[in-house]
């Protein structure tokens, strides 16, 4: 669809288009949005523990360039072999076989992030197209469908939340002018109720973060992770099996910890995205 | 000289906003007597609804009463107590809602709704006697008693309009505020309603405010009618002054865009423009002058000052004087 | 003004509609509500024709499946002749070319993602109408026509900027936007107050005096219908129950219903009326046959008579038919 | 409001009431608590296949003969003396002392007999080996048992004389039953047994599933106040109770603040340091017989050759196995038979990098694989005898080497095994071979390996390895190269085929011993198998309330300990 | 009546969709690679042996009959024998499941009940400072990871002051003494289920308190709440005879739920408390390959599942009006 900002102005309207030209309408939408979120306490200390978080990813890359003794997963200290406390050689102390637990816990967040965020992808997408075709087309197909994902698939929530969402929308006034104007459902889907559903998938991404880092974490707490990667779980793991729990405080405490802050931080982030994104909320500004 | 019931003066409410207090309701007078009916009546966002919920002391928490005395017999309600507002409310002062509003609880029976209020106000009674006078009022309104033990989504708009009247009517107010009690009715139930509302008023000698954006609707209840326009009061005389020689050019808008159903059909055929919206003033000068045919240099500048055409009639429009 | 002898541009026959509620994964169940009930309506090239009812009585129904949103249960619609029931493919998109619908809710009938622009202009796109240059100078055209002017100052704009009003002029000008020579405007103005609905009234009338639009007006108002429209129908509960001139239908009413309706209307300035005398207070029993819709609530209704069949339209003189067994 | 705080504050009373009670409970019975990891499975002792069920049965049911926790030699326990064997005949006579099952019934040779032909008849899993090359079992009288065999068989000592002893009387008319249902064994195994009937020192006396167990002293103990094998015998102790914890550090816990008296399970290394601090405490630790190793598929390339074996042999550091990741719990292996079966073990094999540095580990390795044949794009010693980051390693053959991957148990089942992978993965990429540990659910592991041979590398133990060397052959010998067999390393070698086949029926110990030993060499050369490591035993009990404790292989957990642990006497009491 | 009718439709569906979760388990646990005899590793154990036990189990059949066998043994209620205990699967589920409905029970109970009188207040005095520390604490209380939470308490309260017992459900001492009675017995695993319940409750009330708090909000909004203010009610019958039992109904349907999965939920507390409930059972019986105890343990489940939201729905209708079927 064309936008008329890259059309060769008609002689009437110069001005008066390029003056809002700049930016894009979501860009707008966006703005306002942030505007209203960083209003929310709860929604800025959860960006800000997002930005902590990510900062330990990004230097998850460094302490392993500093010394190969520093790498999270293989690289241990020739004078330590056993666990010990804080020093300022090993900022938070090693593990059983003398490996770097700040390093450790810097590429625990990385992992976090990426699990968190790739499964939600994942989740999302799958959840948000199929939650979609299932409102949209409506009557028999839906409840096979969702019994079908139920059954097998950690993604129904997201799907059923769509669903529902889409088909409120369906019905909507602006959908069936749409209809009658005789736009195609590709069009239909795609055009108009997916910017509609998009923000209530984005909030429900943020809560599916938070419960697939748990996830992990508990896979990996229980022995069901890999032991290739190092994750906060699988570093509680290692402190469980390993007999540290009630013995190395200094190595229990910082990714039980880190779970709970960051799943917290997403919660919060969500949260007040949700304040942000309910329409009770979102005043209807008259601007003539 | 009937005694007057409620007397507003100078009334100002406004919202606490981002950049400082706006006005909502800007310097509203006027008075309702014992047994009178009162209709406020303005497009939507024009403040008439805030000053009912101003006068049942129900303004929402970002909103403020800036200035103004509200004397309902005798007694100021600006200065009175959150006790005492509670002793008020319903018990002297009580409330129709808009029937397409929750405004019944939908988890509660509509008797316990009923029973509630009376027995919030009037705490001795038993409650043989409190389960009497729910069945009486349900006979007032014309719905079956058997219906009492029904929840609020069994009821028709009509008959649910019908319960909170008789909710409203349950502790024999003085004053009854109707906020568009007939809005999102149709035609026929909303006749049967307005007469309702219309025989109580009378028979039970109970003053009344009377809140539409329908000045036809207004017409059919009220005996005198107040005309506001972006927070201010424009216009206020009895029912027959307002509408048979509107003084201000904003009601004689309002009434000419009247669709009656007189023999000869209202002039379609001018040109459709656009017009200006309704919100609370920001220039200097009257609301309206950028829309008024009549606007002179004078309305630009200033705001007009009431205008008495009769005993009963003003108009707050310069022009007024001279238009007779 | 109409032209009363041409053939009619939109003509519906016996259309029935009948709403089931379906919740069942395995069975139907028997929740049947019957919204159209053998509905026929003519409506004339270049006429406004209002159909008038209560909430409920069907004609939102009727205008659904005028456009095909909803697919009739029975009976016969055709658009110029053409049969339009099942339309699909290349058809379809030429027939909703024809017949744009205004919708009740300006709120809720515009895409809040869509620029005012993007809103206009997308009837265009669907159809492939046009460049973009094109594009922009017919939704600027359109958004003259409905009264937004300087039109290139609200392209950019959102729905949330909009009043009321505006949005319905927005609405009003993606229905124009293609010249449909057949407009549905469903109660238009529910939504607004008086002074706009004023506005939005001589705009439909502006543009069938100079498009030369046909249009289906749905409203609950006597007093819109009267000021706005050609001809009149009354609908009760799926029912075509009266049918004239405006001013013969509105002014001189036969059937009780169209008399009740009448007498509930705000008598402007007049003391009120006694009664509703047509109406009881509470309604009859339905009966099990066939009947005349009205029969549970008609004042004058014959036992044997009312509640044994159901009327069907009489005419009465020039136009003016009723569906009641006192003509 | 005012009832909802009256109520919380009712239940905090209530529950201060309930701790003061339970504050006196303390310290009342004179029972020898022990901590469980894991619900026992099963009282039916043909069932019982693990470790925790035997940790309760062992006290009940008992067998003819057991070890001697100093010499592991054969010691008489329902049996009077020592077998007789008569060569001629090949039979073996055994008397049987007069001991009494705990009904109070008398142990007769008729129960030996019935338990032996339930085995053979039923083919009982896991006993039916140890009993089917018996021919006939004769009862002269009633303490006499006569076992023919059809074969010199060695595992006749160290296997059917240690079937546990179950009651005629109690398991005759269930036999019965089973063999009349379309699954006998399976109906055999399901059976539930509700009081299990035994001749040891204890009997059950309830079982609170998922909570504890609950054994009484045995008034029938045939061995109470007799001395055997130079220890006076008990029990000492009138209750055993055992408690099941869902996981070892809410045990450690329990341990440190007195609530169980023992824990009958190795404590992780974690916790040494802190339990060796608590002067109530006493820890013990042990050897066990058991066997860590990496094992190799000698079916294809590229672990068909031995140089590369031998290669990675080199490359693996086991001190630091050793050291870090078992924290010091354990020892290097260089036998695929534990160093403390000292009888059987072969101490002269080739021990590859012991003692080496990581640098010299590598280049032994590098100069290993050069003469072999092993070529590198980028080797991992330049010219100059350095070590650099090895590229791209191709077979003798030119072709370059497939990643392989190491299979681990996953790291719930032991992390030992999960790192240890992990590492030996780190150790050959620094030779440039192209290795990948993947930890793998336990049973998945070995469908893939022991019954679809499909794998390169895996990494498996056996935690209680026999005494008896018989296991030797069953793991190398070719004719166990098939689906499910043991050989899962495929390794065919008829001159190990030939020595380990004489060494099953070789009778004299002395004779067999020189077999067993020429096998260890064997396996030490061609390495089908490296063997890693084998944790030590270190289990813990609390000083203060019992003492007696007999330590043995396999740790303090054991018959004679049960029998011979005494409550301390405190001075005040 | 309707009613009747819903209920009996929503059974037949309820049926189908066991009928296909049973399929789908079947097959799920067929097609895991690993078998439960090679689990019972040994090298003692000859090829014959292994077979023997293969037998014994019913393994050696085709799938087909095997599942012909397993959809047999499911309609006539028997769930068959457990590969591990040699019991009858129903009797360990049976065992098992008081333990679990007596814990989970009462900690949702509990939590839901602390969440919705504290999510009541936070709502009401919505951005004030208690509010902000209440959604804050709740939100920590909700991500903290459970067995790490659980451990801590285990550490502090069983040992480092020793007030409650260190876990389990019950104390041998108590149970083994001959003239322990009833009420012994029930406050000794009363005792025993105060930490857990503290665990649970800590990490279950703040997600019902966040729900009741935005349900709350929501309610707040309504006109009928409006409508109560104009009648004169003060404000603690607003709060709590008006907006606070329609605003619980979402709590409701949540309580529902979670009472329904935390029969599995509970694996990891089970765990860690040594707990004898369903979860340990199931945890235990996946990690054996125990084929018909963890099928029958998942049946167990999605039946429950099932179940409770039927129940969740009908309860609905019971607590609010509006809403009939």
């Amino acid at each position: 669809m064309g936008h008329p900002s890259s059309l060769s102005p008609t002689p009437k309207n110069t001005h008066s288009i390029s003056a809002g030209k700049q930016r894009h309408h979501w860009v707008e939408r966006f703005l306002d949005g942030w505007a209203v979120y960083r209003k929310n306490t709860i929604g800025r200390i959860g960006m800000a523990l997002l930005g902590i978080f990510a900062l330990m990813a990004l230097a998850s890359f460094v302490p392993q360039m500093v010394d190969p003794m520093y790498h999270p997963m293989t690289g241990v200290d020739p004078e330590i072999s056993h666990s010990t406390g804080p020093s300022m050689r090993h900022w938070l102390g090693t593990d059983f076989i003398g490996r770097d637990i700040f390093s450790q816990l810097l590429a625990g967040a990385r992992i976090a992030f990426m699990v968190g965020i790739s499964s939600a992808l994942i989740s999302i997408l799958f959840g948000t197209t199929i939650g979609m075709v299932a409102g949209y087309a409506g009557k028999g197909t839906d409840i096979w469908v969702i019994v079908l994902m139920i059954a097998l698939f950690r993604w129904p929530g997201v799907a059923r939340v769509i669903r529902s969402q889409t088909l409120s929308l369906k019905h909507r006034p602006f959908i069936e002018a749409a209809r009658v104007a005789g736009a195609s459902h590709g069009r239909i889907i795609f055009r108009h109720i997916l910017p509609n559903v998009m923000p209530l998938a984005l909030l429900y991404m943020t809560f599916r973060v938070t419960s697939a880092i748990i996830i992990e974490a508990a896979l990996a707490f229980l022995g069901f992770g890999d032991p290739g990667s190092v994750s906060w779980g699988m570093m509680l793991q290692w402190v469980w099996k390993t007999g540290h729990m009630f013995q190395a405080p200094y190595w229990l405490l910082p990714p039980g910890i880190c779970i709970s802050l960051i799943t917290m931080a997403f919660y919060m982030a969500g949260r007040a995205m949700d304040d942000v994104l309910d329409p009770r909320l979102r005043k209807e500004e008259i601007k003539p | 000289m009937t005694s007057a019931l409620l007397e507003v003066d100078n009334l100002s409410i406004g919202y606490r906003t981002a950049g400082g207090i706006s006005l909502a309701v800007d310097g509203v007078s006027f008075r309702v007597d014992r047994g009178g009916s009162l209709g406020l009546v303005g497009e939507s966002g024009c403040g008439k609804t805030t000053i009912g919920m101003g006068l049942m002391g129900l303004l929402a928490p970002n909103a403020t009463i800036v200035s103004g005395q509200v004397r309902f017999e005798g007694e100021d309600l600006m200065t009175a107590s959150d006790a005492r507002m509670r002793q008020i409310r319903w018990r002297r002062i009580s409330m129709i809602f808009q029937a397409a509003m929750n405004a019944l609880n939908p988890v509660h029976r509509v008797q316990d709704q009923i029973a509630e209020a009376i027995i919030t106000h009037e705490p001795d009674l038993s409650g043989h006697s409190v389960a009497h006078r729910t069945r009486s009022l349900f006979d007032l309104v014309k719905i079956p008693e058997s219906r009492l033990q029904d929840y609020p989504h069994q009821f028709s708009g009509g008959m649910r309009q019908r319960v909170i009247i008789a909710m409203a009517l349950a502790c024999n107010p003085s004053l009854i505020i109707a906020d568009e009690p007939t809005t999102a009715l149709d035609v026929i139930v909303q006749n049967q309603i307005l007469s309702a509302i219309g025989t109580f008023q009378e028979e039970m000698n109970i003053g009344m405010i009377f809140i539409s954006h329908d000045i036809a609707v207004v017409a059919d209840v009220c005996t005198n009618i107040g005309v506001m326009h972006a927070g201010s009061l424009v216009e206020y005389g009895s029912r027959q002054e307002v509408l048979d020689c509107p003084g201000h050019p904003y009601t004689r808008m309002l009434v000419g865009s009247l669709l009656t159903l007189s023999d000869q059909p209202a002039d379609l055929s001018g040109v459709a423009c656009a017009m200006g919206d309704n919100g609370p003033a920001t220039v200097e000068g009257c609301p309206i002058n950028s829309i008024c045919p009549d606007a002179t240099a004078v309305c630009r500048r200033e705001r007009a000052g009431w205008v008495e055409l009769s005993t009963t009639h003003r108009v707050r429009c310069s022009q007024a004087g001279e238009g007779r | 003004m109409a032209d009363t002898n041409a053939s009619p541009i939109l003509m519906m026959t016996d259309v029935t509609k009948v709403y089931q509620s379906r919740d069942s994964l395995f069975g139907k169940s028997s929740n049947r509500v019957v919204a159209l009930d053998r509905f026929s309506l003519a409506v004339n090239p270049g006429e406004i024709f209002g159909l008038v009812g209560e909430s409920g009585s069907g004609k939102t129904t009727a205008s659904r499946l005028i456009v095909g949103l909803e697919k009739p249960d029975g009976g016969r619609m055709q658009f110029d002749g053409q049969e339009i029931v099942g339309l699909s493919g290349r058809t379809r998109r030429e027939f909703t070319k024809k017949v744009q619908v205004i919708f009740q809710d300006p709120y809720q009938s515009l895409n809040a993602h869509f620029s005012i622009f993007d809103t206009v202009c997308e009837p265009l796109v669907i159809h492939g109408i046009g460049d973009r240059a094109a594009c922009l100078v017919r939704v600027c055209e359109a958004l003259e026509t409905a009264g937004l002017t300087p039109p290139e100052t609200y392209l950019d704009r959102y729905p949330h900027q909009l009043s009321g009003g505006q949005r319905q002029r927005v609405a009003i000008a993606r229905a124009m936007v293609l010249n449909p020579r057949f407009l549905i405007a469903d109660e238009p103005t529910s939504m607004l107050d008086a002074s706009i609905s004023f506005q939005i009234f001589r705009l439909l009338n502006h543009l069938r005096e100079v498009f030369g639009v046909a249009m289906l007006f749905i409203t609950h108002s006597l007093a819109a219908a009267r000021n706005l429209c050609d001809r009149v129908g009354v609908i009760y509960r799926g029912r075509l129950v009266e049918e004239g001139t405006a001013q013969e239908t509105i002014m001189h009413p036969r059937h009780p219903y169209t008399k009740a309706l009448l007498d509930a209307h705000p008598r402007f300035g007049c003391s009120r009326r006694s009664g509703y005398n047509a109406l009881l207070e509470t309604e009859r029993p339905r009966p099990e046959t066939d009947h005349c819709p009205f029969y549970p609530r008609c004042r004058l209704a014959v036992d044997n008579t009312c509640n044994r069949r159901s009327p069907s339209l009489k005419t009465l003189d020039a136009g003016h038919r009723v569906s009641c067994f006192l003509f | 409001m005012i009832s909802r705080c009256r109520w919380l504050s009712h239940l905090c009373l209530l529950f201060t009431v309930m701790a003061i009670m339970a504050c006196h409970e303390e310290s009342r019975s004179n029972a020898l608590k022990i901590g469980l990891a894991e619900e026992p499975r099963t009282l039916n002792i043909w069932l019982a296949s693990d470790a925790n069920s035997r940790k309760v049965l062992s006290l009940i049911y008992q067998p003819l003969y057991i070890y001697d926790p100093d010499t592991l030699d054969l010691v008489p326990w329902l049996a009077e003396s020592m077998p007789m064997f008569d060569e001629q005949n090949l039979t073996y006579t055994v008397r049987l002392r007069k001991a009494k099952w705990s009904d109070g019934t008398p142990f007769t040779s008729l129960d030996v007999a019935f338990t032996g032909r339930l085995i053979q008849s039923f083919k009982v899993p896991r006993y039916s080996s140890k009993w089917k090359f018996i021919k006939q079992i004769e009862t002269p009288d009633l303490h006499t048992v006569v076992f023919h065999l059809k074969k010199p068989m060695a595992s006749f000592l160290t296997g059917t004389l240690f079937t546990p002893m179950v009651q005629e009387k109690e398991w005759a008319s269930v036999a019965e039953k089973a063999k009349t249902t379309e699954k006998p064994v399976a109906a055999l195994l399901n059976h539930r047994v509700h009081h299990p009937v035994g001749t040891g020192p204890f009997t059950l006396e309830q079982w609170q599933r998922g909570a504890f167990l609950h054994l009484k002293k045995s008034s029938y103990f045939f061995g109470t106040g007799k001395t055997i094998n130079g220890r006076i015998l008990g029990p000492y102790v009138d209750d055993l109770v055992y408690t099941v914890f869902g996981t070892s550090d809410v045990a450690v816990l329990a341990l440190k603040k007195g609530s169980i008296d023992m824990f009958w399970w190795p404590i992780q290394p974690g916790y040494l340091a802190d339990l060796s601090r608590q002067a109530d405490i006493r820890l013990f630790t042990n050897e066990k017989s058991a066997l860590y190793f990496i094992g190799f598929n000698l079916r294809h390339a590229p672990f068909d050759d031995p140089a590369l074996r031998r290669a990675v042999a080199y490359l693996i550091d086991k001190d630091f196995i050793v050291s870090r990741i078992l924290q010091g719990q354990g020892t290097k292996m260089f036998s695929v038979v534990p160093a403390e079966n000292r009888f059987w073990y072969a101490s002269d094999l080739p021990r590859y990098g012991d003692g080496l540095s990581r640098e010299n580990r590598l280049k032994t390795a590098y100069r290993l694989l050069s003469e072999a044949g092993y070529t590198w794009t980028v080797p991992p010693v330049d010219a100059d005898g350095d070590i650099q980051p090895a590229k791209a390693i191709r077979l003798p053959t030119g072709q370059t080497m497939n990643r392989f991957t190491i299979l681990t148990p996953p790291a719930d089942y032991d992390p030992h095994r999960a790192i240890s992978g992990l590492m030996i993965q780190e150790w050959l990429r620094d030779l440039g071979l192209p290795a990948y540990a993947r930890p793998m659910a336990f049973s998945s592991l070995l469908q893939q390996v022991k019954g679809n041979h499909d794998f390169d590398a895996f990494i498996l133990g056996y935690g209680r390895l026999r005494l008896d060397p018989g296991y030797v052959r069953n793991l190398f010998h070719s004719s166990n190269d098939k689906s499910r067999g043991w050989n899962m390393s495929g390794y065919h070698n008829p001159a190990f085929d030939r020595v380990a086949d004489r060494s099953v029926t070789e009778m004299d110990p002395g004779k067999r011993q020189v077999l067993v030993k020429e096998m260890q060499k064997m396996i030490a050369r061609d390495l089908p198998y490296i063997p890693l490591y084998k944790p030590s035993v270190v289990e813990a009990v609390r000083k203060d309330r019992f003492d007696g404790w007999v330590e043995m292989l396999e740790g303090i957990g054991n018959i004679w300990s049960m029998c011979q642990v005494k409550p301390v006497k405190h001075d005040g009491a | 009546m309707a009613l009747r009718r819903f209920v009996l439709r929503r059974l037949v569906e309820i049926a189908v969709i066991f009928f296909v979760i049973m399929t789908v388990l079947f097959i799920l646990f067929r097609l895991a690679p690993g078998d439960p005899v090679s689990r019972m590793v040994d090298p003692s154990m000859t090829p014959e042996d292994a077979r023997l036990l293969m037998e014994s189990m019913g393994l050696d059949q085709p799938l087909w009959t095997q599942y012909i066998y397993y959809l047999k043994n499911v309609v006539t209620g028997n769930m068959g024998v457990s590969f591990h205990y040699g019991e009858p699967v129903i009797g360990i589920l049976m065992d098992r499941l008081p333990n679990t409905i007596l814990l989970f029970t009462t900690s949702i109970i509990l939590s839901a009940l602390l969440g919705v009188f504290l999510g009541k207040i936070a709502a009401w005095r919505r951005g004030e400072r208690i509010d902000t520390l209440m959604t804050i604490g709740a939100l920590f209380c909700h991500t903290l990871f459970l067995p790490w939470l659980a451990l801590i308490m285990i550490w502090f309260f069983g040992y480092r002051v020793g007030w409650f017992p260190i876990t389990g459900m019950i104390s041998p001492e108590v149970w083994i003494h001959p003239d322990a009675g009833f009420m012994a017995k029930a406050l000794d695993v009363l005792y025993h289920m105060v930490l857990p319940l503290m665990t649970l409750v800590l990490i279950h009330f703040g997600s019902y308190l966040l729900v009741m708090r935005s349900s709350m909000l929501d309610t707040l909004k309504d006109d009928y709440i409006i409508t109560a203010r104009a009648k004169g009610l003060d404000e603690k019958t607003i709060r709590d005879h008006h907006a606070a039992p329609n605003a619980a109904l979402p709590v409701v349907t949540s309580v529902g739920l979670s009472l329904a999965f935390s029969i599995n939920g509970g694996a990891l507390t089970e765990t860690v408390f040594t707990w004898p409930g369903i979860g340990r059972e199931l945890v235990f019986s996946v990690s054996h390959s125990d084929y018909p105890l963890a099928q029958a343990a998942f049946l167990l489940i999605a039946i429950v599942v099932l179940v409770a939201n039927l129940v969740v729905d009908v309860l609905y209708a019971y607590l609010d009006p509006r809403i009939r079927y």
